[in-house]
């Protein structure tokens, strides 16, 4: 199915290190590769801290990154060296922010915070015109055309997040990156902003990275779903399939933890419980990254890294549970634990 | 119970507007009305504004007001008390205090408030160029900062007097050389923590220029300490401006500010405290007046303090 | 079962520069041995505000409490004095608050922190106490307790703050525990480790728990009993299955339809317009009339009283008044089927 | 020479107020007894003999050969001493000299040194020890010896200095052990009160000589002659002087200890003595606040005395419009002397209307002119006015030094040259250094000076103004007038000198190439049992004679 | 760390590089120089005294050997206090301005804290009121006003203590605290402001709910957490206190090292004038490097080894 579909981000083998001295690199993101297509939502889930926002932002360029490519309609984003195509893919390329309070400047206008990117790109030339357009996202995302005169703290929550949206739609981008729009917000709200988003998409056919770590609300917006461990992809698929034949052991593991508003299954349900703690970026597990706290680590999994391989149609995955081709020397000894696989 | 009385009619649907499902709470006001309210409901910083108007309104009209003037010397009616003629006693000339200490106001308030701009600009501009490129740029701009804070500074002014006429703009820059560097660093400090907020993030993804991002996200967020900065800038600024009239810059007799009468009276203090007195004391009001309207204004420019 | 907490009429409000912000109107519940109390609802609804009145947190001011009266072993913690609180607050009753990263102080290291509790309660020594530390830092499951109890904060990952914060919360074996929002900040796989930290150690000590949450998987996960608040009041409260079963408050039902269904393909997600009211000028009436889709006239003039719907559920609204009209669950609020992928 | 800044101010630190003074007259004034406390001594004198006296700063140097500043004339005047003393009554005395001689010509000098005269490690003082002294101090070699010329008048002195001729040739000669022949270059009336003064003062050559630090601190090296030996020497806090049991004239001197402290603020010194921590405030090693004069005054403890000294201010008589005598004249005669000296200064000095200080020449109490003569200064604007081509006067400038009381007396000019002359004054203070400089460049209008006698004689004044250039800001030069000087010079009756001079000084009031004010005096507080203890006219003291009373 | 150290000394030593060759520079274009007197010294000695102290030399090469002394700390005689040693200036004058600079402080940094912390406890309650009254006068008289006054109370009206000289403790009390009046209000505005945003931070709840009393929390966990701002606003502070105050020395009588500062500058004595530049330079530049370094100590997220950018 995704074929068919025109890719309109090509993310290519991504990384993004912080330096933090001379000896010391954050890998926060170590190596990603996927595509985007137009007009789909594609979902960025994964544990606090494994690189969901920094690769958002390199892909946004709001970092540099330190290797790999980027393509937006083909073009090389990274590349782009003049002022002018850098404003451009700002234009085309917008980003919804984690957290609805520290987003906004609490000391301007809901009017000049959403005009502000027409204001940089001087995509409108009268003020008259200005508040035409403001007005006219305002209403799109919602709110009130009286709200432009206003100051962010005398909006809920929900209603910030709207003034975000509009920001990012006002310069009129083909692509979003919504990183965690809604996990700061309580549930009848949450699901304001997503209804918001699912109708920008059909209406203006806008394409969205929506990353987020709350996997029934990802699993209800995206079409495709990514998972991320500690800088890496684990395992990408429609998010249909996700759910329901999730292969890597660690979205097993996510998958099986969300809790469900439901005490009588609650009650009766078995969860996957994850032991230890997330390793630190900076001195990553080597093999696998997953392999200390995965309930089904192999001892190949300390020595190499597994490949990223479409294990199915339209499903990737990096795990050596589902790879064929590693190292014979250590296939007899973990073959009696793969009869441990629940399928 | 309440209830039991209900009637029918209460039981049927409430006609709703939907706009009003969606109205948001609190009267709609601007940022800069709202802070103005929350202002006003601050006594004592309305206090403060009325005693600085006050000064203000005194510094233009007060010294001609008791029929003296501040330069007119009589020797025989040298350092009296104050009485009918003399309101505020006269000095050691024999010049009246009273309006001595108006012509001052001019001033010292001149001097306080220009100090205060300066601190603003220079500080904050340099405060906040330092704090956001970071790196290279931060370290160089406060390398120069400690270097000026570390040459003497009475030979930096001994060259201005030489280099420059004596005037009340020789003054000013002569303030100016290290005046600025403590607003600086508080302002480096606040922008460090704030350039990395999602707000400057989200302006960045927008394509804003730095300086787009500096004057627009960056500074009106760093008002709450560069108010608390600039209302201590004022009073240092005024006894500046004595110890440098004493050098020779700036100020020159017979025109008076408070902080050279004081510096002035001050051997005096056992024999005519007065001449101390009314100077210092205005200082301390005018210092209260600030100090107090700095806090309102801080408290009230925060958006958080609703 | 015994009652060991008993919450009447508690009102609760902050003196701000606007008006008088009523953040706790008139909330009673109580907690028993041995249970889990879990309070939803929106957020601002006055969920932590009720918690921290229940250790005397609340600053005063800008905050007072303008009546009612919290029974702790029958006494009224709220005549006690400042002093008094001392001795109860950590030993009898703890708590964990909302934001692990916020909630523990930065510039100490986290032995210290669970030691003070201890020195001061338990008459330990410096050396007991830091032995007890790191029984405690095992106890909630972190490993290599010896190093991490010379940690800071921020030396720790979110997850391990959080257990750091139910440490030093159990560490006195208090007969309440308030957990205020525990795993909000917290993704799932280690807010599964830490709800199930929780309930073995309920096991284990028999320590009644007050849980507040806005996520309903969570409380269907832990809770025994719910009570539902909005807008500073109780709308609703009973049994976690009365809840997701039998809701019988509009509120309630908006509150489960808005949640996606994961067994459920969905176009549009249920959503309750409107936002929730100014609590400086509360609505006479019910506080959500303003978005209640079945409002009546009453609702906006006249707050409705509990009705018992069973012996252990009750709710304040006047659909359940039998003047009412009949109104059914939405469809969207209704929790079915047991298909869950798993 | 030596010119001063106003004694009686506080000087923004520390400035080299260089007056030199020297050993006076005295005339006592004796204070009442106080009631007696137990003492051992008879005479009434104190058992306890300590004075506690504030010298306000560090004195720069404690070598005779290198000081050239007040504080510092003030130590070593009591622990050196000179060929001659200047005693109490103001004259001169023998002191290492036993005697002297003088030739007929007035040229030759010969002095004949005490046999008792011990230096203080038990060493005997010699000619030889005089010889080196004043040779050390006229080797070019030897830097920071500002007061090298005071020593001029000393036979190829100035060659030796200055020329690089042989330091041989100085007319200073030991003939033996104790006989010191000076030569002079022409016949000096005041050679013997200069040999009085701190640069005429010996060192001990054997110790001295390759200790080239030797008076840098209180060491072994440290060794004097005079009425006092140095204890100690804090630095910047305190020195200590001691009674010299060694001295020849031992007996005279009664203090046991001199405590000198250094306190730069004449409030606090004030408190001080009014709080009994010091037995003396004011002139002339402290000063007394302007403030506290006239309550001073009232209750009559405020001791004054005159002191050879003139404050004034100089006109630069280069550029207009003081290149116009009319107009200096006008200025100089507009200024109400009476009101400064009465309302600002109070000190009692003497209005000056001459150059040379009354306590020199008492006819300078008269003056040239009149004080505060309005109506003729007016009439001098005009014809000025006239003269220069101008209608009115443009804006005049007054400069002075930092200093509170150079700013009082500036401001209250300024308000009488406005009132009496219509003219605008703007007032220029510039820090010590930087007024030195502007003052040198006659880059000035009219500016604040000073002048203190180095020695009791006129030609100290007179001869600042014989050529432009060194103390004479003014730019002023006149040729009669330098004539006068020099024949001056070669008088040796002292009344056809004096009448020389005194034509002199008329020629420069007629041209009035500087406006003088006031002639300083001293004033001073002492404590009721300080006895025998006079400020001199060159504001110097002697603690030989002091003694405290028993109380 | 170490490699951290070794960048801020060399830091240190450009900042240091820079203000002697800025000084230098300024000393030599002052007008006036070190033998500058109201008697004019006779040209032939004023111009051996030149060839003698080296003024006679190329510029260039008497900047060099500024720089070389200035960078071995000997900078040799000074020209006002002929043949003392500057080294020896600043080591006799030091220890006065030191002992008088650290009781200062004290007071200051003690009373400060404790008039902030009470405002901030009693906020917007009467002793907030006072306690900013206070510090806001503090502000506004300066130490120059403040000594006299103290001088005319307590020495002069009360005669409790002596009024001026350094010979006892009892001496050093007036000038301290009219040296700690203006820092001492800073102090006290800073805490304050900086202790109210502490004291609404979660973690003080916490410690309140283990059961700690107000003062426990007060002092042991808000404290820290709001001293940051004091010890940033303390490094130059402290700094120019500890090298004492011309004015306070002047009107106590006190030997120190503040009077040297601005004597040798008005005197054009420029070798104490490098000296005095090169030693309060050195302690400026490391109390800054101090502050920076006590920063992890109090804080210990803060990291100085890293750079201020990652979040
Ligand atoms: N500017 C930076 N400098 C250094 N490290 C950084 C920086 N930004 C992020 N990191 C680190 O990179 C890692 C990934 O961070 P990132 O914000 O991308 O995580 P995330 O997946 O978005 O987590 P969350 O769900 O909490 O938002 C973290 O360890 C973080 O500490
Ligand atoms: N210190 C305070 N000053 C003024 N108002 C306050 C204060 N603390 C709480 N409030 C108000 O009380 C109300 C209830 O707040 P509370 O924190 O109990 O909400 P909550 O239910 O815990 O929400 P959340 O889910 O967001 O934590 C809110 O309207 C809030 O603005
Ligand atoms: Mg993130
Ligand atoms: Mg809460």
């Amino acid at each position: 199915m995704s074929n068919d579909k025109e890719k309109l981000l090509e993310i290519k083998d991504l990384k993004k290190h912080f330096k933090l001295d001379r000896n010391n690199v954050l890998k926060a993101v170590d190596g990603i590769t996927f595509d985007i297509f137009k007009g789909e939502t594609f979902g960025l889930v994964g544990e606090s801290g494994c690189g969901k926002s920094t690769a958002g932002r390199a892909i946004m360029r709001l970092y540099e990154a330190t290797e790999g490519k980027v393509a937006f309609d083909g073009e090389d984003v990274h590349q782009a060296k003049s002022k002018r195509k850098l404003k451009e893919f700002n234009r085309s390329m917008q980003m919804i922010f984690q957290d609805p309070y520290a987003s906004l400047n609490p000391r301007m206008t809901v009017k000049d915070i959403i005009a502000e990117g027409i204001d940089i790109h001087g995509l409108i030339k009268s003020s008259k015109e200005r508040t035409t357009r403001v007005n006219e996202l305002l209403e799109i995302v919602g709110l009130n055309k009286d709200h432009g005169n206003r100051y962010p703290h005398e909006f809920s929550g929900g209603q910030r997040q709207r003034i975000g949206i509009a920001r990012a739609l006002a310069v009129s981008p083909e692509f979003i990156v919504a990183d965690e729009p809604i996990s700061a917000l309580d549930v009848s709200i949450q699901a304001q902003v997503v209804n918001l988003l699912k109708r920008l998409q059909r209406e203006h056919g806008l394409t969205f990275l929506f990353i987020a770590h709350d996997l029934s609300m990802v699993k209800h917006i995206s079409d495709r779903v990514g998972v991320m461990y500690l800088g890496k992809m684990a395992e990408i698929a429609k998010s249909e399939e996700l759910y329901r034949e999730p292969l890597h052991p660690y979205t097993q593991a996510l998958i099986s933890a969300i809790p469900i508003a439901n005490p009588r299954i609650e009650r009766s349900r078995e969860r996957i419980i994850l032991e230890g703690d997330v390793p630190s970026p900076v001195n990553p597990p080597n093999g696998c990254r997953f392999r200390t706290r995965c309930p089904l680590a192999m001892d190949v999994c300390a020595k190499i890294e597994p490949t990223w391989q479409e294990y199915k149609q339209d499903h990737w995955v990096a795990c050596h549970v589902y790879d064929e081709n590693y190292n014979q020397e250590f296939k007899a000894s973990d073959d009696k634990r793969k009869d441990n696989i629940p399928v | 119970m309440e209830h039991r009385q209900l009637k029918e009619i209460d039981f049927e649907a409430l006609q709703l507007k939907q706009s009003e499902a969606e109205k948001i709470v609190g009267e709609s006001t601007s940022y800069w009305k709202d802070a103005w309210r929350r202002f006003k409901k601050n006594k004592l910083a309305l206090f403060g504004i009325i005693i600085i108007l006050l000064l203000g309104v005194m510094a233009i009209i007060g010294g001609p007001i008791s029929g003296q003037n501040y330069y007119e010397n009589s020797l025989l009616e040298a350092n009296q008390a104050p009485s009918a003629e003399h309101w505020f006693g006269t000095d050691n000339l024999g010049r009246d205090v009273f309006s001595r200490t108006w012509y001052g106001a001019q001033i010292s308030l001149f001097i306080g408030l220009m100090a205060a701009l300066i601190d603003l600009v220079i500080g904050v501009i340099w405060g906040a160029i330092a704090g956001f490129f970071g790196g290279k740029v931060d370290e160089i701009l406060m390398r120069i900062a400690d270097v000026l804070y570390g040459v003497p500074y009475l030979l930096v002014v001994i060259l201005l007097l030489v280099v420059l006429p004596q005037n009340l703009w020789t003054l000013i820059i002569a303030m100016t050389i290290t005046g600025w560097i403590n607003m600086a660093r508080i302002v480096r400090g606040q922008v460090m923590q704030l350039r990395s907020e999602e707000f400057v993030m989200a302006s960045k993804s927008l394509g804003a220029s730095n300086g787009r991002l500096l004057i627009k996200h960056l500074i009106p967020n760093t008002l709450g300490p560069i108010l608390v900065t600039l209302t201590l800038t004022i009073p240092s600024a005024i006894f500046t401006e004595s110890f440098l009239s004493f050098l020779g810059i700036g100020v020159q007799a017979p025109l008076a500010s408070w902080g050279t009468m004081s510096s002035d009276a001050l051997p005096a203090l056992q024999y005519y405290p007065n001449q101390l007195f009314f100077p210092a004391i205005f200082i301390c009001i005018t210092m209260l007046a600030f100090n107090v309207v700095g806090d309102g204004m801080r408290d009230a420019l925060d958006p958080n303090e609703r | 079962m015994s009652k060991i907490l008993e919450v009447k009429n508690l009102s609760v409000s902050f003196d701000t520069y606007g008006a008088e912000v009523k953040a706790v109107r008139d909330v009673s519940f109580q907690l028993n041995e041995r249970e889990t109390l879990a309070i939803v609802g929106e957020s601002g609804s006055g969920k932590s505000v009720t918690a921290q009145s229940v250790m005397r947190l609340v600053q005063t001011p800008p905050g007072k409490f303008v009546g009612g009266e919290i029974r702790f072993n029958g006494e009224d913690l709220l005549q006690k004095s400042e002093k008094q609180m001392e001795s109860i607050r950590g030993k009898e009753i703890s708590m964990i608050f909302q934001d692990p990263m916020t909630s523990l102080n930065p510039t100490m290291t986290i032995g210290k922190q669970i030691a003070e509790g201890l020195m001061k309660h338990q008459n330990m020594s410096k050396k007991e106490a830091h032995l007890r530390g790191i029984q405690l830092l095992k106890l909630v499951g972190i490993p290599t307790p010896e190093v991490r109890i010379k940690q800071y904060p921020h030396q720790y990952s979110g997850g391990m703050r959080q257990r750091a914060m139910i440490a030093i919360a159990l560490s006195c074996n208090p007969k309440i525990l308030i957990a205020d929002e525990p795993t909000t900040a917290l993704d799932v796989t280690i807010q599964a480790q830490i709800l199930e930290l929780m309930r073995q150690i309920q096991e284990e000590t028999g320590t009644a728990i007050i849980l507040i949450t806005h996520d309903l998987g969570v409380v269907a996960n832990t809770a025994s009993r719910v009570a539902v608040m909005y807008g500073g009041k109780i709308v609703e409260s009973a049994t976690v299955d009365e809840i997701f079963f039998e809701p019988k408050h509009p509120y309630t039902w908006g509150l489960l339809g808005s949640m996606p269904k994961i067994d459920r393909e969905q176009e549009n997600l249920q959503v309750i317009p409107g936002s929730p009211p100014d609590l400086a000028e509360p609505p006479k009436g019910c506080p959500f009339v303003t978005r209640c889709p079945y409002a009546m006239n009453a609702c906006s003039d006249y707050m409705p009283a509990f009705t018992a719907v069973s012996p252990t559920h009750e709710a304040a609204c006047w659909l359940l008044d039998e003047r009412a009209p009949k109104v059914d669950i939405p469809e969207s609020a209704i929790v079915g089927g047991e298909d869950v992928y798993v | 020479a030596c010119s001063g800044d106003e004694p009686a101010d506080s000087d923004e630190g520390g400035t080299d107020d260089g007056n030199t003074e020297e050993p006076a007259e005295s005339e006592d004034t004796e204070g009442t007894e106080e009631d007696a406390e137990a003492s051992a001594g008879g005479d009434g004198l104190a058992a306890d003999q300590t004075f506690d006296i504030n010298i306000r700063t560090e004195p720069p140097s404690l070598h005779p050969g290198l000081a050239s500043d007040t504080t510092s004339g003030a130590v070593l005047d009591q622990i050196f001493e000179g060929l001659m003393r200047i005693n109490q009554d103001g004259e001169v005395e023998e002191a290492m000299a036993e005697s002297y001689e003088v030739s007929d010509d007035l040229l030759t000098y010969t002095f004949h040194i005490r046999e008792d005269a011990v230096w203080s490690n038990g060493d005997p003082v010699t000619a030889g020890d005089f010889e080196y002294a004043w040779k050390w101090v006229l080797n070019p070699d030897n830097a920071d010896t500002d007061y090298a010329y005071q020593l001029y008048i000393i036979k190829g002195a100035q060659a030796a200095k200055e020329e690089g001729a042989s330091i041989d040739d100085v007319g200073v000669t030991a003939k033996d052990e104790k006989t010191l022949e000076v030569v002079l270059e022409q016949p000096t009336p005041y050679f013997l009160d200069l040999t009085a003064f701190y640069t005429y003062y010996p060192v001990n050559q054997k110790v001295v000589e390759g200790a080239a630090d030797w008076a840098q601190n209180v060491t072994d090296t440290y060794v004097t002659n005079g009425p006092f030996l140095i204890e100690s020497w804090a630095h910047k806090d305190q020195i200590v002087l001691k009674k010299n049991t060694e001295y020849w004239d031992a007996d005279t001197v009664k203090l046991e200890t001199i405590n000198m402290y250094m306190i730069d603020d004449e409030n606090t010194s004030l408190e001080m003595f009014n709080n009994g921590e010091l037995d003396w405030a004011g002139d002339p090693t402290d000063a007394l606040p302007l403030s506290a004069i006239p309550s001073l005054k009232a209750d009559g403890s405020l001791n004054i005395s005159p002191l050879a000294g003139v404050y004034y201010y100089a006109f630069n008589t280069e550029a207009e419009p003081f290149n116009n005598v009319n107009i200096r004249k006008a200025f100089a005669l507009s200024i109400n002397r009476e009101g400064i000296v009465q309302s600002i200064t109070q000190r009692e000095e003497i209005p000056a209307m001459a150059l040379v200080p009354p306590s020199i020449w008492e006819e300078s109490e008269e003056g040239y002119f009149k004080d505060n003569d309005v109506e003729t200064a007016k009439e001098y604007l005009a014809t000025g006015l006239e003269e220069l081509g101008l209608e009115e006067l443009p804006a005049i400038s007054l400069s002075y030094n930092t200093s509170e009381a150079h700013a009082a007396i500036a401001q209250a000019v300024q308000d009488m040259w406005r009132q009496n002359l219509g003219v605008e004054v703007t007032l220029n203070n510039e820090e010590w250094n930087v007024y030195l400089d502007s003052m040198g460049s006659g880059n000035f209008q009219t500016g604040r000076m000073g002048w203190l006698a180095d020695f009791n004689d006129a030609i100290n004044f007179i001869e600042i103004f014989q050529s432009v250039g060194g103390n004479n800001y003014t730019n002023w030069e006149d040729e009669e007038y330098s004539d006068l000087i020099e024949q001056s010079r070669t008088e040796i009756d002292p009344d056809a000198r004096k009448e020389i001079l005194k034509q002199a000084e008329a020629i420069f009031m007629e041209d009035m190439p500087i406006a003088p004010v006031y002639f300083y005096t001293n004033s001073w507080l002492s404590q009721d049992y300080v006895k025998d203890l006079e400020v001199s006219g060159l504001g110097g003291v002697q603690f030989k004679w002091a003694y405290l009373a028993e109380e | 760390m170490i490699k951290y150290l070794l960048k801020r000394i060399g830091y240190i030593i450009l900042s240091l590089f820079l203000i002697v060759t800025v000084t230098f520079i300024l000393m030599k274009a002052a007008p006036g120089g070190p033998f500058a007197s109201e008697r004019a010294l006779p040209p032939a000695i004023e111009a051996q005294m030149n060839e003698a102290y080296g003024f006679n030399d190329p510029i260039h090469e008497q900047y060099f050997s500024y720089l070389i002394n200035a960078f071995t700390f000997d900078f040799g005689p000074s020209f006002k206090y002929v043949g003392q040693e500057v080294t020896e200036i600043i080591g006799r004058s030091f220890p006065y301005s030191l002992i008088l600079g650290l009781e200062a402080i004290f007071i200051a940094i003690s009373v400060g804290v404790l008039l902030g912390v009470i405002a901030a406890v009693k906020h917007n309650k009467f002793g907030d009121y006072l306690a900013m009254i206070i510090a806001v006068l503090g502000i506004s008289v300066p130490s120059f006003i403040m000594a006299a006054i103290l001088q005319y109370i307590f020495a002069i009206y009360l005669q409790v203590l002596p009024i001026a000289r350094f010979e006892s403790f009892a001496h050093t009390i007036l000038p301290a605290v009219a040296l700690a009046t203006t820092p001492l209000a800073f102090i006290a505005r800073l805490m304050r402001s900086s202790m109210l945003d502490v004291l609404n931070r979660d973690y003080i709840k916490t410690a309140k709910s283990k059961g700690l009393s107000q003062r426990v929390v007060t002092y042991k966990h808000a404290l820290r957490n709001a001293i940051l701002p004091v010890v940033s606003y303390l490094g130059p502070l402290v700094v120019s206190i500890l090298t004492g105050s011309f004015i306070i020395e002047k009107i106590f009588g006190i030997p120190g090292l503040g009077s040297e500062f601005v004597v040798s500058v008005t005197n054009r004595d420029y070798t104490v004038i490098m000296g005095t530049t090169v030693f309060f330079s050195v302690l400026l530049l490391v109390s800054i490097l101090i502050v920076d370094l006590l920063y992890g100590l109090i804080d210990p997220r803060i990291k100085v080894t890293s750079k201020g950018a990652n979040k």
